[in-house]
């Protein structure tokens, strides 16, 4: 696998402060991919909002744990799989956000997993029992619009 | 790390925020402590000018919803300006359109904020 | 004069809606006329397919708005397939897929009435 | 006036089974004009809500009343003006809708102006007192992105 050209892996401590660095290596990894600018910012966001809530919710905030970041590039397909081993996570209860019920409440939150789902084509959890959590993000290089609707 | 800076500035009773560089879930609190700072003077006319903002996400998001209720409920508001299309496709894909009112230059945000009066 | 037209099916328990041609405060009466139908033979399972819908104004999605909650009062939900990037434009700038399910492909809003029990 | 090519204007009753003359009219002289299919799309339709408006509103719904559409083109400036003779109008507080609170009250309305202001670059409305009623929808050529902030 390690030999394998098509997929590149990132590692980093579950701390915001390396956010960018994983924004960088994705931006990098779809640019030469061939994404537009504007498809190149949605899958770096959308992947931040996926580590984000991994460092928030699955390790809690726990700043010593890791979370594997892989791209892999298969023929109109970039697919981004982020491995934690923290708390495990079913969205499909995860309703879209209410913007003026937050307002109301000064809720700052509900926004990550919607976004993630706008920005990528596929957004895929699951998880094995004991090990490990995998989200999948997929976007498909010839598909437009450039935003999703679901 | 990212790299985030935030500007103070007023003028004509209005309270004028540049923000520069990347606001995410590392830099959201920065933002949080300038608005818990402007709400503490009882400042609630306040324009946040993202025209140095590369880069936003749901975290810096967050912080414009959290705080606007009590800017409102004072007669004031936040209102965004000079966004890239890059920054305005986020707010808008979360509907923030429909809730703030944010303006292509700086100088119509203060217009309305002038053409209301004040509390 | 707007030419639109709506064609009726049904499968597995739900009912699709094919839209086709021009929806404007002139033809939206008839997709009210429809869900009207719908509702009272009490079919709350609805796919509205928009395929061939060439146009739509405030005036069509108006009509999605006033019987949402009653098709969700009663366990179902119009979920929207097959948009245009054009047509689902409109859409997005009101904030509709904040609230409802817009499908790239009919099916995949089949599957989500399958996999979601009925009433 | 008449003579100057520049300003084209179309009649119509208040019938909204003329709105699709005016679409076309509108679509036309956009595409002439060198705008792109989406902001042409965007352009006819904000004077779809436009004349619906004044035949719902400003002459709630009598058939034989009479709205001027005039298109101005002037360097990199696509102005439509729409007159009609009804009641008046100020948009000022005219607010975002709120769909969630029309869902729940079965409310089909509230969307149109706020639609045309996301639509064009500029919407005013004037009126001259016992006179008639003015709305000026404004595109810029060279503007981007094709959809306004407010
Ligand atoms: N990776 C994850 N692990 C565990 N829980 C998660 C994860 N991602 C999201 N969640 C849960 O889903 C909720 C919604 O997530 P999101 O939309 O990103 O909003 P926010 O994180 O701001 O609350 C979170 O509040 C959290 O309870
Ligand atoms: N041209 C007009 N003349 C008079 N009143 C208008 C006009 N346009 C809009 N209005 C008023 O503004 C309100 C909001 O308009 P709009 O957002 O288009 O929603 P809707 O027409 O569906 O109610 C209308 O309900 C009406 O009271």
């Amino acid at each position: 696998m390690a030999a394998n050209p098509k997929v590149m892996t990132k590692r980093i401590l579950s701390q915001t402060g390396h956010l960018s660095e994983v924004r960088d290596f994705i931006s990098a990894a779809a640019g030469e991919f061939g994404f537009s600018e504007e498809d190149i910012a949605n899958i770096s966001l959308a992947v931040d909002e996926a580590c984000t809530n991994i460092i928030k919710h699955a390790y809690q905030n726990a700043p010593d744990k890791e979370i594997v970041i892989s791209v892999i590039r298969s023929k109109g397909n970039f697919e981004v799989r982020i491995v934690d081993y923290g708390k495990k996570f079913d969205p499909t209860e995860i309703l879209p956000p209410d913007l003026r019920q937050n307002m109301a409440h000064h809720r700052r939150g509900g926004l990550g997993v919607y976004l993630m789902k706008r920005l990528m084509d596929k957004v895929e959890y699951s998880f094995q029992p004991g090990k490990h959590n995998e989200v999948r993000l997929v976007k498909y290089l010839q598909k437009s619009p450039s935003v999703a609707r679901r | 790390m990212a790299d985030f800076k935030i500007h103070h500035r007023e003028g004509e009773g209005v309270y004028i925020i540049d923000l520069k560089g990347y606001l995410d879930a590392h830099t959201a609190p920065d933002l949080e402590t300038a608005f818990q700072k402007l709400l503490t003077e009882k400042k609630y006319r306040i324009i946040v000018n993202c025209r140095d903002l590369t880069y936003i996400s749901s975290a810096g998001l967050g912080v414009f919803m959290a705080y606007i209720e009590d800017v409102r409920k004072n007669k004031g508001d936040i209102k965004l300006s000079n966004m890239s299309a890059k920054v305005f496709n986020v707010f808008d894909l979360l509907g923030f359109p429909l809730l703030y009112e944010i303006y292509t230059e700086e100088k119509e945000a203060m217009t309305k904020f002038k053409t209301v009066k004040a509390s």
